[in-house]
This record gives C-alpha cells, structure tokens and sequence, in this order.
C-alpha cells in the first residue's frame, strides 16, 4: 500500500525491538470482547478508480461555471485569482500545522501576520486573529466576548434582525448552555434608531450587519449615532461585514464599531458547498485580551533579526483551559493565507474595483429587472450587491422554471427565512455576472410572464 | 535571506491580477457611505508569487520531513485527496442550490456520515462541526439538551481527566458546566478512585480521551463507561485519538454516548498551517435526536417535492435535514464540505482493511520508538503505547537541559519537534506520534537524532540551550513579543 | 497590468538614468518607415475572461474522461498518477531553464540523473540523454547518430515497415537535406528475417519499432538474431520501444540493441493533443559521444560532496556548432521529469503491474471482439496492448456509429497508413479501459451488425 | 543536508501508488518474451513526494528570483497559463480523434497561427516545430525545398553571422548545407563587407537574428535583406529574440522570409527545466507552401465530410491540413499543442497594446541595467541596446578573476547568473537579459551586486574565485565529471 511503507521485513525487525511477536499483541488493553469488531465498507478503490468515482460523483451536480448564478446570501461567487491557488497549493503551506514552532514556520506565520495588517485595514481595527470557522462563528464568539468584557455581568445582547439568519441560529445554539439574552432579531427589529433604544445597562453589545442581509447599506453616520449611544450604555458595537463591500465603503472602524467579524469567503475561498470557509475577526486594542483563537506577533531572534511568533496565548484553551476566552484550536489558517493572497493580488485599488463592479452590475440588474412588469424592487434604500426583488409569484416556482428552461440559477427565496417576504427574491449581482448574464435573466423572466 | 513584508516591497500603481473593465452603465456611488483610502499593498504578479514562494520554503511541513507532533496526527496526506478537492463540480457550487442540483454532494455526505458510523459504531453522525473543539460544543450542548429534555435540570458538572486536551474543559465551559478534574493513576490510566468519589446525580458526564493523551489505553474504560451511565451521566468521546483503533474497536462499543472525529487527523485531510479540519459528530441512538444541522437523510422521490428528480435509480434521493431535536446549527450551512470530500476519498481508498492497517501500523510505529527511546529518556509510564507516546525531557546529568532545548535541537537535524509540555502531567513532556506513514528508516533517523541530543545535552549543553543553529531564523523572544505586542504593520 | 511591474514614477526615474526622454527613443536603429506598425489582434481579456474563454474552448472537444476510448496508436491513455502533477507542478522545477548553473540547480541535475538511471534499467542501456522532442524525432536522431557512428561513410538505412508511419514521415524530414537512404518500410518490409537480408555493408543501422506500430510483439531470440547479423555487418541495431512494454518484455539490450528510443509521453505524461511528449533515448557505451542532447553525470563541489552536473557538452551545438551531432538545445525536460516521477511511484512492480493489466485486458478485448460475427482478428501473433482487428465495414463508419449512439471513441482506422488494410481497425486497451468499458463496446458493435 | 538518490531510498516491496485489479480473465503471458528483472527504485508514497519535495527546493527558478539569462528570455509566465493547459477539456484529447471532436483544439490552434501571423507580418505559421532549433531545422529544410522546387541545385551555403546561437549553424549541417561564417563590424552589426564578399549564387541564405545576439538591431537589416536576396538567397529570422520587438516593428516587413518563434521566450511558457518549448516557423508567402504540417485550415462544412459538425455558427469548420509543397511532418502528431495553449492564453490577456508594452519594457530594462553597469564592466559594443546587453567579465584591476567566477559569487546574492562566454565575439561574455516583469527595485539589487563584486575582484579576489558560498553544493567540477563519466546509478 502506498501509504504505509512498512515492508514485511521492517514490521519484522520493528517487533523484534518492540519485544512481541505479532502486531496484535500490542492491543492487549482492548477489551477483548469487543476487539476486531466486523467493520463493512465498500470494497477499497485503487487510485485512478477513486479519482473516477470521485469525478462521477462532482458530476452529478449542477456547477455554476455552467449555470448564470445569482445566488449569494452569504457565500459568493467572486473572482478567485489563479495565483490563490498556486499558492495555497504549495506544500509547505498545507502540510504544516499551527505554527508551534516558530522557528520552522517563519512562512505561515508571517503571512498571518500580513494577513492581520491587512483585516486591519479593510475593517480600521487594532488587532485582528486568525481565524474563526466562519462568520457565523466568528459573530458568535463576539457576542460571547462582549459579554466577558463586561466580566460576564451584562447578559443581554441587542442583535439586529438584518443578521444572516443562519448566523442568529448560530447564536442560540452557542448560547444555550449560558445565560445570555439575545433580543431584537427576533422581533424583525433592524432600523438602526430601533436597535438603539433597546440598549440598556444590562446589555453587552448591539450586533449590526452592514450591508444586511438583504444588502442594504446602512448610513455611516447612523451607524456613529448608533455606536455612540452603545458606548454611553457600557455596551460594544459589534458589526458583521462582507469584505469585499469594505473595499468600497467606509470601515466600521470609521464610525466607531469595537469588534469587526464576518464572513472572508468572498477573499479567495471557492463556494465549495458551504465550507470550508474563513471568519475573518477584529476588535479594537481595548479588547484585545478577550479576543480568541490564533494572533501572531513581531519579535526578534536571538541574533536581533526580526521574526514572528503565535503571540498572547494566555487567553487560548491549551493554557488557560477551562477559563480560555475560547474552546478554538484548529482554525481556518489556510482560508486566511488564500484571503492574503487575494487581497495581495487585488490591493488597494482592485479591491475597490471589484466592489465597484459589483454595485455598478447588481445595480444595473436592479434598473432592468424592476422594469419588467410584476417586479418591483423592495425598496428604495441603497445596496451593495444585493437586492430583494418582489415577484409576482413564487420564487421557488421561478428559479424551478429559471433552472429547467434557461439553466440559470436564480435568487435566495427569502420567504425561507421571512414569511412576510412571500415571492421576494434575493438577488446577488457580482463581477462574475456579465451585463449578457444579466439580460438573460430579464428576459428569461419576461419569457416567464408571457407564457404565464 | 530574510523576506522583507508585502507592505514593504508595496508600490503605488502596481497590481496582481488583471481584473475586468465594467460592461454597464455606472450608477451614481452613495458618496457618504464610501471610505477615504484603504491601506492595502500593492505588488505585481511576479512579486506576489516571489514573496509567497519564498515565505513558503520557510517552513517545515509532513512534505519535507517527519511531524512527530503527538496528538495532532501528521500523517502523510495522500495527493489524490487535493486533486478530488479541486474538482470543479464540487468547488462551484453554492450552498443554497436547489438539492435535486447537488445531488453528488449530498450523496458524497449520506455515505461519509454512514462510513463514520460504520468505523465508530454510532447510530447517526453529523457532518455540521469544522474542527474538534467544535465537535466537543456540539457533543456537551447535545448531552446537557439530553437532560433538558427529561427534565432532569440538577447536572451542572462535567467531568475531565487531568491528562485531558485544553480543548475539553473550554468546550465545557461555553456549554456553561462547570468543569472538574480527575486525576489519573499510576499507570496513566483515569483513577478510578478519583471517579468515584465525583460521580453523583450532579454529573452531566464525561469527557474522555481513549487512547488517552498519554498514548495509553485506558485499561478501565468499560468501568468508566459503566459509572458515568450508572451515575446518569453520558460519556463523551474525544476521538482526536482515533487513529489508533480503527478496525480495533469501535468507540460506541467501549460506552462512548457521543465523539468527535478529527476528519484533519485521522482521515487525512491536511492540517494548512493551523485548519481547516472537520469534527463531525457521532451519536448514539439516545442522542442521536440532538445532533447539530442539518444532516443528510435518503428519501424516496415520491415523498419529497415532484421537482426532484431522484440521483439513485431506484427512486431515492438525497436531503438535507435537521435532526428531530438538534441543538441547532454549529456554523453557516453544512459543514466544511471541502475537508469531507477528503476524509471521503481517503476511507475509499482504503477500505476496511486499510483503515486497520493503518491503526496497526500506527501502533507499531510508536511502540518501535519507544521502545529505542526508553532507555534513553525517561518514560513516566512504562506500558505498550497506541499510537503514540510521551517521554520525559529531563535528562538525567543534564540539569541545565529543558525540554525546549531539546526541541529545539532537533530543528537542526530536518525533524519537526514532538508536542512539548503537554500532556500537562508529566513533567517535560515529550510527546511522540509518528503515525503510520513513516518508514523504518525515518523512525531510525529520529531516534538517533534523540539519543545524539541526550548525549549532546551532558556534553555540550549550550549546544541546545542556544539551538535551532540552521533555520531560516535562530531562537525567538516569544516573552518580548507577548510583552509589547506588535500585530500588524500599518503606519497610519 | 499585473505582468509588469514598472509604475509611472519608475518610468520616468529609468529613463533619466538612461538619459532620454522617451521610451520610443530606444528604439531609434528600427528603421522608421516599419516601425510601430498596426497590429490586429482581438481586445485584450482580463483574468476572469480568459479562464472563461479558454475553458469555453476546451469543452468543445470530446474529452476522453467521459468517453471510452479504444484509440491508441502511438499515444496512449495510462493513469498519471496524482503525485506527478504535484510534483511538476513545483514552480521550483517549471520555471527553471537548462540547468547551465549546478550549485543552484541540483534539483533538476539530481532528478535527470535518477531519469537516466531508470530508463537505462527500463531499456538495458548503458546512459541515456534527456530528452529529445518525442518519439519520432528521437528515432530521427538515431538515424543521424547511426550514420555518423560510421563517421558518415555508411548512408544506408534499413527501416521496418512496423515502425510508426509519423516517425517514418518525420525520418524522412530529417534526411531530406541528408544523402541517407531509406529502405525496407516503403516496400512493406517489417519480417525481421527479410531485413536481416537487406543489411549490407553500406548499412549504418537498423530500425525496428516492438511492440511494432500494430502492436505485435517480436520474439526476442529473432531479434537477437537480427542484432548478430546487423552487428556482423557493421552496423546498429535501433529499437524504438513503448517503455510501458518494457515494464513486462525483455529489454532491448537483451538481444543485443545499440541504441533504444521511443516515445515517453505514456510515463506519466497526459494526451494533450499530441503534445508535449518525450522522446526518450539510451544507447551502449561505445556511441555515447556520439549521443545528442542534455546528459547529467556525477561529480564532487570543492568540498567533495556529491553533486551533478551537464556533462560530456562538447557535443552539442553550444560548443561544437556546425560540427555538433545535434542541433537539439531546449528539449522536454518537465515530462522527463514527469517520467521519472512515474517511475519512481510505480517502480519495479507498478510498472510490471501496469504492462500486465494491458496485456491481460487488450487479450480480453481481443477475444470478445473477434467472436463477434465478421470480426477477425488479422492475426495471431503475439500482442501486447493492441491489435488489427478486421472488420465487417469501414472503421470510419463504425466509429462514427460508436461515437454518436454509444459515446465510444474508437480504434484507429489502419486504412490512413496502409491501404491494404481497409476495414482493419487498431484497437487498444490499457488499463484505464474497464471490463465494462470493453463489453461497452462488445456491445455496440454487435447491435451495430444488428441494426444493419 | 543532501538529498540521497531515489535508489538508496528504495526498500523492497514498496511502492508510490494504488493500482487497481485486474477486472478480467487473465491471458498467459508469453514466457520466452519476458524480462527477468526490472531495476526501478521501491519508495512509499511520503517518501516519493519528501524526495522531489526537497530536491525542488535545491533549484532556483523565476519564480524564486531574478534570472537575467541573455538569450533566453527568462519573464515571469502567469500562473493563469498553467491553470489553462490543465483544463481537462484540453489534457484528455488524443490527437487521433476525429476533427468534429476536437474542434475547440483546432480552433485554437488556428487562432494561434492567425496572431503570430500578424504579430510577425508573415502569411502562413506552422505550430509543429517543438522548439527553437526545431524551427531553424523547418526553415533551412524550406529554404532548401524552396530552391530545390525551382530547380537551382548550386546552392550549398548557408551564410551565418559569428555573434550566431549554435543552433544556427548545427540546424545547418542537420539540413545538409555548408556554414559560412560572417564577422560583425565594430558596433555589432553584421559586416557588410564581409557579407559582400560571400554573396554569390551558391547561398541559399543567411540566418540573422535581430536584435542580435549582443542586444543590438543592426543598422543594416534592410540592406543586409536585399543583398541576400539579389544573390538569389532567403534570409532565415532566428526569432529568439521577438521580446524585444512586438508592435514595434513586424520581422516579414524587415526582409525575412521564413522565422521560428519561441514560444516558450516570448509568449510566456515556462521553461521547464530545459523544456517544453515551441518553435513555430511564420513564412513569407512564397515560402508558405512548403511549411512543415499539418496546419490548421478553416473549411466550411460542405467542403468536409458531411459528418464533421460546425463548430462555427457560420458553418466553418477546422481541420488539420499539409500545406501544399510540405517538407514534411518535423515530430509526430501536431507540434507541442500544451505549450501552444499557454502562449494563446497569454496572446488574449495582453492583446496588441500589451505585447507593445512588453517590448518597451523589456528594453527599458535593459537599458537601464545597461547605464547602471556599464561604467563598472566593459561593454564591448556602446549602443543604445534592445531586451539585452552583453558586457564583459574581464575587470580592470582583477587579473585572475574570470567571468565565471563574477557569475558563481552572483548566486550568494539570490541572483541566477546571466548567461556567460556567449556569444563568443566578446571575450569573457556576460550577457545580461532582465525581462520586462522585472521591477525597478529588482534591476537596482541587481545592479548594486554587480557593482560590489566589482569590488571584491579587486579586494577580495578569493571570495569570487571559491564562490558560490551559500548554495546547496559548493562549485562543482566539471572537469571531472566529463573525464570519467557517471551517468547512471545502477548497480548491474
Ligand atoms: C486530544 C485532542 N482533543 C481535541 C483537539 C481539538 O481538535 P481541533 O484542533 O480540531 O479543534 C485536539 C487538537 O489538537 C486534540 O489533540
Ligand atoms: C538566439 C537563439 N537561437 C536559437 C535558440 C534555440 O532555441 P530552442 O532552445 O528553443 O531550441 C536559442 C535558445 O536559447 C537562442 O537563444
């Protein structure tokens, strides 16, 4: 077998060191009764009968390398560099685990380091790490954080109802063993005016997400009055963004937010079905201490020369144990060398440009799409790349027909998660969608409505 | 040669990737909500690609050399799990597809959720955690909703072993138990003793670690099981450890009630600098109603929507499901599906048989090491190991010689250094995994490094107090930079 | 533009060190009334638009992933495993040159020594070159090298009819502007005892191709009776080879072979439309110096370490220009590395392996195939991975029948090469061929007689 | 630490890949043919990958670092070329099926001959040569085929300038003509003079490479073309060095009849260690005729088989086609069709604007390395150069220290050496091509190590003379390694 090289004359010698005769006589500890249990899987595959079984099995789905995609609601479809993967792909970098050893890990660890420079920049934060699961995660230990600045004595958690609202399911799972109140989602609450009002001293933090679910953008200055009376109650603005809409509009760290997380997918990461993806998370150095998982630091060596080492790690599980600010160990360290690489590729103003081509592009989706008749937009209020379109029927009913007829994907149905948003759809519009993509759509939709 | 930082080799006008011009109308920016300047470098392609390639070649990883990293499995991960991964039917596709769309994920999903049934013995598994400790919330949440749900609201205390990971007491805190030690015996197993005196109607369960952190069998596990469950408690698995017993035995068997699985250890996903990995959760009947979502059932066509058309011939297809009484979703849809495929790949590579080849030789490969390293350092406890080890660092006549130097010694001849100071029982821990990729010759290799080490330790003990000699940077202040923290490198 | 990195500032700092104004200033010697012509090509694309397009173009082709394919022909389909990719794909190995440089080029020196040693144990040689273009060129070159092994004085050569009708085709081209004479394959010859016969003493060598272009295996006691009298006779015995053969059949210096060469793209390299391939190359001692193209040999650096080096240079162009045996200079040296990497993974019992699965599945093949009614096998001489198989109808309109009803690319059409052979069909089978693939077929082509 | 050979890794019973079973009835292997033994290393898979893991990282390459090799045009290829030539689309095709199944291929490879023809102003290309020299090999044969098809036997010589590639002159022997060698002037061009004299009716042509081999245009290229071809010769471009002139000037408009691209120089292919590369040859139209083929023709699709299906809406279709007087097929199969994928990909991403801008960066750079050099090192030739420039090794002041030794202590600095002693017209050559994808800051480190080892010639003569001093082996010898030969490790 090629994984284990052993050959029959090494295990010889191996047990003659070891002192037994056969390989068994080292599972004596195993209670015999239940030792060797039948174990019944298929029959194991040779390497190039995997690789085709494998194949078969991608190709039974429908990829969107094939299919005009306008999907997103929190996992996009952006441009990933070639460089991204040619980099993620070397070995050095994927065969390596955290790195304990700084000595022999200069490489990962200064692109961490990097990589936190630059979530710094794109959020106007102190301090970033590296890294959360993802950002429902990451907005989870957030709010677990905000509660431990206050020494655990404030136990109310203002969150907006513009949250994904997987990301608010995850903040109940997180938080039902503790005794933490979350409130506003819930009851729709998410005008920012709203928010602030239910903030009193028994809460912790008030969690926006900007644009929202919805992909609305929320004024910077609303979002300062908002902060400003967060932190005239003692309590933390946490705010969860997508990336790429920072690399157009105004850092959180602009209008006064304490802890920026979100989702870092977009930076690099393919859609890969949901996962693995990358919470990207950052607080303001006042913080600092309570922030968890994996944060490296700049040093120096024995002979003066600089190098870098994972840094703080009193707050971490493996030395604080019970008392961490965080049960994480393994994180997400590749996603975020792919989101160094994206950003390094992109820099200062192919980030700004791939945002502008998508607020230009959703927007001229929205113009074309809220003419036809039956659809209207929702609302006036501005967007990034992302809008909830009203429709005159069923969404699931026009993306069945979308899919069958003119093999497009079409928007997230948000009466899943709103049942007052029966026939509104979710529209995302990124750089990857061409203006003919784009037309295809209206007139698939137009098509639609005749036949209708 | 030291790597300047992509900040320095940064210059205004230059990019990386040559990005589309826009292809419609512009329309009008909200200028208030746009930001001033964004404080992102600026390189070219071959720039970029320099920089990385280098800061690649600075680290050591299981491709270059031998990761005796105990606990964490650096096993070789074989080349056909990165090439299944970068199928493009399974990288583009978006999580919120309509399923009869992504029937080959969904179907890659059921059949990885029934082989870890399978191997472990458990009655249903969820693929929903992207790493262990995320597999613990998951497991300690699913046994404290066990007991809401039967009312029984006394169990505030979750029991922990003293050689346990730091993962499993922080895990027992989110889920808001209180989290109380056990302490092990002589032998290195749990003191059953010690058990006793704790179990009462208050335990919520049991974290337990089998093989244990030690690399040691827990010579009472069917006892253990016995007096958590007789006490009302649930044994929770921490199957980091997996690697040792599979084909061996399967973990329900001993009285586990819910484990993790380290998809990055055990099922060869590689560990990318730090993740991702994948901790799926596997249940017994009891607790499999409280598994984290959705999972992936099989359902006949004609009991889902008419629109699906069935991926099976005979009229089954697949769907995503949330367990009768989930706690709930651990993270953002299902998973991380990309580590799965992986883990997937790699039990059909290697079958039942190969799974207990791989246990077995992992075994044997850490009994071999031990076995040329006994009489050289000290062993705490001196018994058949699993899959791995822990020696002592303090070497008899060298006082001065900690187990750091040691280490860090070790750099200079290729070899990524074992786990130290862990577990947190013994004194100048060593430990030791070499997993069952490594070759006689490499163990062989190591070993004579150790013992060259422990000689150079008496004879010329600066030689590893100053160590590593020849990497890409001497030894590093990690007090100083945890003393004034320097975290990023922008002016502003 | 992400491909050159000079910005503006950068620009004008050059040309003022330069000491002109503009670029257009250096380009003074190109005679104006041709300078800055228009040149026509399509917009340029962008990253995201070239993937696109280019993976747009690619999907017009029938790729053989997802179909069966019995075509082989000279190039083969065999499993690449997936440690070859990964180990090309090392940017450390592609974007290198010619390893002029040793002490920064081990890498590439130390593997195409390993390479010389395989194919030498793969071929019986004494030293091997890496590499020549591919197959038919390296056959070329031993031609050229046989000749000039006489030091020109013999110019005749005999060549079978068996050797691949492209390789004879280019042996042609190359000897155009040469006084070399070609016998043997035009007049059908191909029996080795019929051209033992045509050696005489103005022979510089004979060529013989085993397995021959339509798979046969010849003996290796006939062929060693051929090397006894080519070798009385003063002149070289040449075999070209398939090296997945040689994994199972005597290697050629067994009986007596001087030079053997043949086409490496079935180590490990892909399809690809024809190329890029490999011609790999070995010969015995005596002609050594008479060998063209890159050879490595060990050495010692100044401390009396091991090392490599290109050695023996004065025989290429760079050194002896018009004298050189060879114009030969950039050659294949990633897919000798690719098959060196394939060598290795599969080494001495892979590759047996691999040869063994082909001859085995290429027998069964043969033995459904010829049941069928009005199929026959041409003959029944030994074979290794391909066949003749006779035919009820012509192989163009049996393909075409298996291509649009069944989605099977068939055999080659043996009538392109030799018109006697209408309605003869090469067929070949390698281990990528399943058992269901080949009964696939089976079936095909009896409804096909069905249908008609 | 060195790197053992593959052989002294090789255990028994080892092996680097699962294969599969056999799925048949075995056939009885013919026992007389067989081989007895096979001697190919044994190694696992961890120790097949760790073994080239390690070996790459003993090699320097563009993507490491600077890698100014004269000649050979050593730019940074975008990763986005190597992504292309994997699409499976493209990798699974055999050349042998039929032409309506690989229509994407063929209309590539069209498109490909449509943009070198107009980049190089010729009327037909052939993309079969698989290299540079491959190219000359078809030109010279055309050259030949071209008098030949006129009748005019009395040529035999093929003129050549002395500041020629070997290439040229060895293509020559390969094609059956006698090299005459012609000596440049004093500021590099070809001597007219000397020209002059070897014009007469036995020339078949001359081989001119322009920009020539030291970085210069020659002055004269028009009047070189027309004296070659009032003799009755064709003049044979070397295309070698197009980097420096796309969209500056077209080769055809020049003079030349018949040119080799590289496409592996120019057109942005990896070098791959000594290859892959591509040669296609362009043609003047009354060489056209006789290029090597088949080419890619379109046709439309009532002039094929009725069975090829348009790829085109138009109803064009493509096929592979000989031209009319072909000198024949140069390699099996259709040229190096991988290698052609990449240049085309490059060709569309830079569009005309951008190879323009190649070009006028690649002569930037030069020059500018040029001015910031040529006060330390002699250069021969003083001119305003083009993509390179040749200096010379022979230092005032330093008296034992040799061009090589500048170009080994070169190596200390992370700088891949410039080509070096070639062309031979300059006494201890240094020839210097830095590429447009170089930076400023790049060329400026360069320049600095240059100047300095300029200095330790004179200081420290023995640091340049024992260098390289921090690569993996110390300076080799060559001397001793083509003395006894060892090319080969195997035991016999
Ligand atoms: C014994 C043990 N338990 C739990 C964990 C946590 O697993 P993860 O890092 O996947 O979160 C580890 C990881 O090192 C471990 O070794
Ligand atoms: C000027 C010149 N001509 C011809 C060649 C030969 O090209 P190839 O190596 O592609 O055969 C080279 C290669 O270095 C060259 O520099």
């Amino acid at each position: 077998m090629s994984y284990i090289p052993t050959t029959d004359a090494d295990r010889a010698a191996m047990l003659r060191v070891i002192g037994v005769e056969t390989v068994e006589e080292l599972f004596g500890d195993v209670p015999e009764a239940v030792r060797y249990p039948e174990v019944k899987l298929p029959r194991r595959l040779s390497e190039p009968e995997a690789l085709r079984e494998l194949r078969e099995i991608s190709e039974y789905n429908v990829d969107l390398d094939h299919a005009p995609c306008f999907l997103g609601a929190g996992a996009y479809r952006h441009f990933v560099p070639s460089v991204v993967g040619h980099v993620i792909g070397r070995s050095e970098f994927y065969t390596a685990y955290t790195p304990y050893q700084p000595e022999i890990s200069q490489g990962t660890l200064q692109i961490i380091f990097e990589y936190q420079s630059m979530i710094c920049a794109l959020t106007g934060m102190d301090a970033a790490n590296a890294s959360h699961y993802d950002g429902a995660t990451a907005l989870a230990e957030a709010l677990v954080m905000a509660v431990s600045a206050s020494r655990g004595k404030r136990r109310k958690v203002v969150m907006s109802a513009g949250v994904h609202p997987e990301y608010r399911a995850v903040v109940r799972t997180y938080t039902q063993g503790a005794e933490i109140t979350v409130a506003g989602d819930q009851d729709g609450v998410s005008e920012v005016g709203a928010l602030a009002e239910m903030v009193d001293a028994d809460a912790a933090c008030v969690i926006v997400q900007n644009p929202d679910f919805l992909g609305y953008l929320e004024s910077p200055s609303a979002l300062r009055a908002l902060a400003d009376t967060v932190h005239a109650a003692g309590a933390l603005l946490v705010v969860s963004a997508d990336p790429i809409a920072l690399g157009l509009i105004a850092p959180p760290g602009d209008y006064g937010a304490d802890i920026v997380c979100g989702e870092g997918q977009a930076l690099g990461g393919g859609l890969s079905f949901g996962g693995p993806y990358l919470g990207y998370f950052a607080c303001v150095t006042k913080y600092l201490h309570k922030m968890a998982g994996r944060i490296v630091g700049q040093t120096v060596d024995r002979h003066g020369d600089r190098g870098f080492v994972l840094t703080l790690s009193a707050r971490e599980q493996h030395i604080r144990r019970e008392k961490a600010s965080s049960n994480i160990c393994s994180n997400e360290a590749l996603m975020a060398l792919a989101a160094a690489v994206y950003m390094t590729a992109l820099g200062k103003s192919g980030l700004r440009k791939v945002a502008e081509l998508c607020y230009h592009k959703a927007h001229y989706a929205a113009n074309r799409l809220s003419a036809l008749p039956g659809y209207e937009l929702l609302s006036e209020r501005p967007f990034f790349k992302e809008f909830p379109l009203r429709c005159p029927r069923p969404v699931s009913e026009i993306n069945e027909y979308l899919l069958d007829e003119w093999g497009i994907v079409g928007g997230y149905d948000l009466e899943r998660n709103y049942p007052h948003m029966a026939n509104t759809m979710l529209v995302c519009v990124t750089e990857m969608n061409s203006k003919e993509e784009i037309d295809l759509l209206v007139e698939a939709l137009s098509s639609m409505e005749e036949g209708a | 040669m030291k790597e300047p930082l992509v900040y320095e080799i940064s210059s205004p006008g230059r990019i990386g990737v040559n990005l589309p011009e826009c292809d419609v109308e512009e329309a009008p920016l909200p200028q208030e909500f746009l930001r001033k300047h964004l404080a992102l470098p600026e390189v070219s392609e071959v720039d970029l690609i320099r920089h990385y390639t280098r800061l690649s070649q600075l680290n050591h990883g299981v491709d270059k050399g031998f990761y005796p990293l105990g606990s964490c499995t650096m096993k070789y991960n074989p080349k056909v799990n990165e090439d299944v991964a970068r199928l493009p039917g399974f990288v583009h596709t978006h999580p919120y597809q309509a399923s009869r769309t992504v029937q080959g994920n969904l179907f890659l999903m059921y059949h990885l959720q029934e082989f870890l049934k399978e191997i472990s013995g458990f009655s249903a598994v969820s693929l929903q955690p992207a790493a262990g400790a995320h597999g613990e919330l998951a497991g300690v949440l699913m046994i404290r909703a066990y007991h809401e749900s039967r009312g029984d609201h006394r169990r505030t205390r979750m029991l922990i072993p003293d050689s346990a990971h730091g993962t499993n007491p922080a895990s027992t805190t989110m889920a808001g138990y209180e989290t109380i030690k056990i302490v092990s015996d002589a032998r290195g197993n749990v003191s059953l003793d010690d058990l006793h005196a704790h179990c009462d109607d208050t335990v919520a369960g049991m974290m337990l670690t089998n093989p244990n952190t030690l690399g040691l069998f827990d010579e009472y596990v069917l006892d253990i099981a016995r007096m958590i469950h007789e006490c009302g408690g649930l044994l929770y698995g921490d199957g980091a450890n997996l690697n040792a017993i599979m084909g061996i035995v399967k973990p329900e068997q001993l009285g586990f009630d819910v484990m993790h699985f380290n998809l990055h250890k055990t099922f060869s996903t590689p560990h990318g600098g730090g993740g991702p990995g994948a901790g799926p959760v596997g249940a017994s009947e009891n607790l499999a109603p409280f598994l984290p979502g959705p999972i992936v059932v099989i359902e006949r066509v004609d009991e889902v929507s008419e629109a699906d058309e069935a991926w099976d011939e005979e009229g089954y297809c697949y769907q995503l499901r949330m367990p009768e009484s989930s706690i709930g979703r651990l993270k953002a849809f299902y998973g991380n599906f990309g580590v799965c495929l992986k883990a997937y790949t790699y039990i059909r590579m290697l079958g039942a048989t190969g799974l207990r080849q791989v246990s077995e030789h992992a075994v044997l490969n850490a009994n071999y090491l031990l076995n040329r390293l006994k009489d050289v350092y000290p062993l705490p406890y001196d018994r058949t190991c699993m899959h791995e080890f822990v020696l002592s660092g303090t070497l008899p006549g060298a006082p001065g010689v900690h187990t750091v130097d040691i280490a860090k010694r070790l750099m200079d001849f290729g070899f990524h250094p074992p786990t130290v100071y862990f577990p947190l029982i013994v004194p100048e821990a060593l430990m030791i995994e070499p997993t069952e990729t490594e070759s006689k010759e490499t163990l062989d290799a190591f070993a004579d490094a150790l013992i060259q080490i422990a000689r150079e330790a008496r004879e010329d003990p600066e030689l590893l107090t100053t160590a590593p000699h020849v990497t890409p940077v001497a030894r590093l202040d990690e007090v100083g930079a945890a003393r004034t923290p320097v975290l990023h490198c922008l002016k502003d």
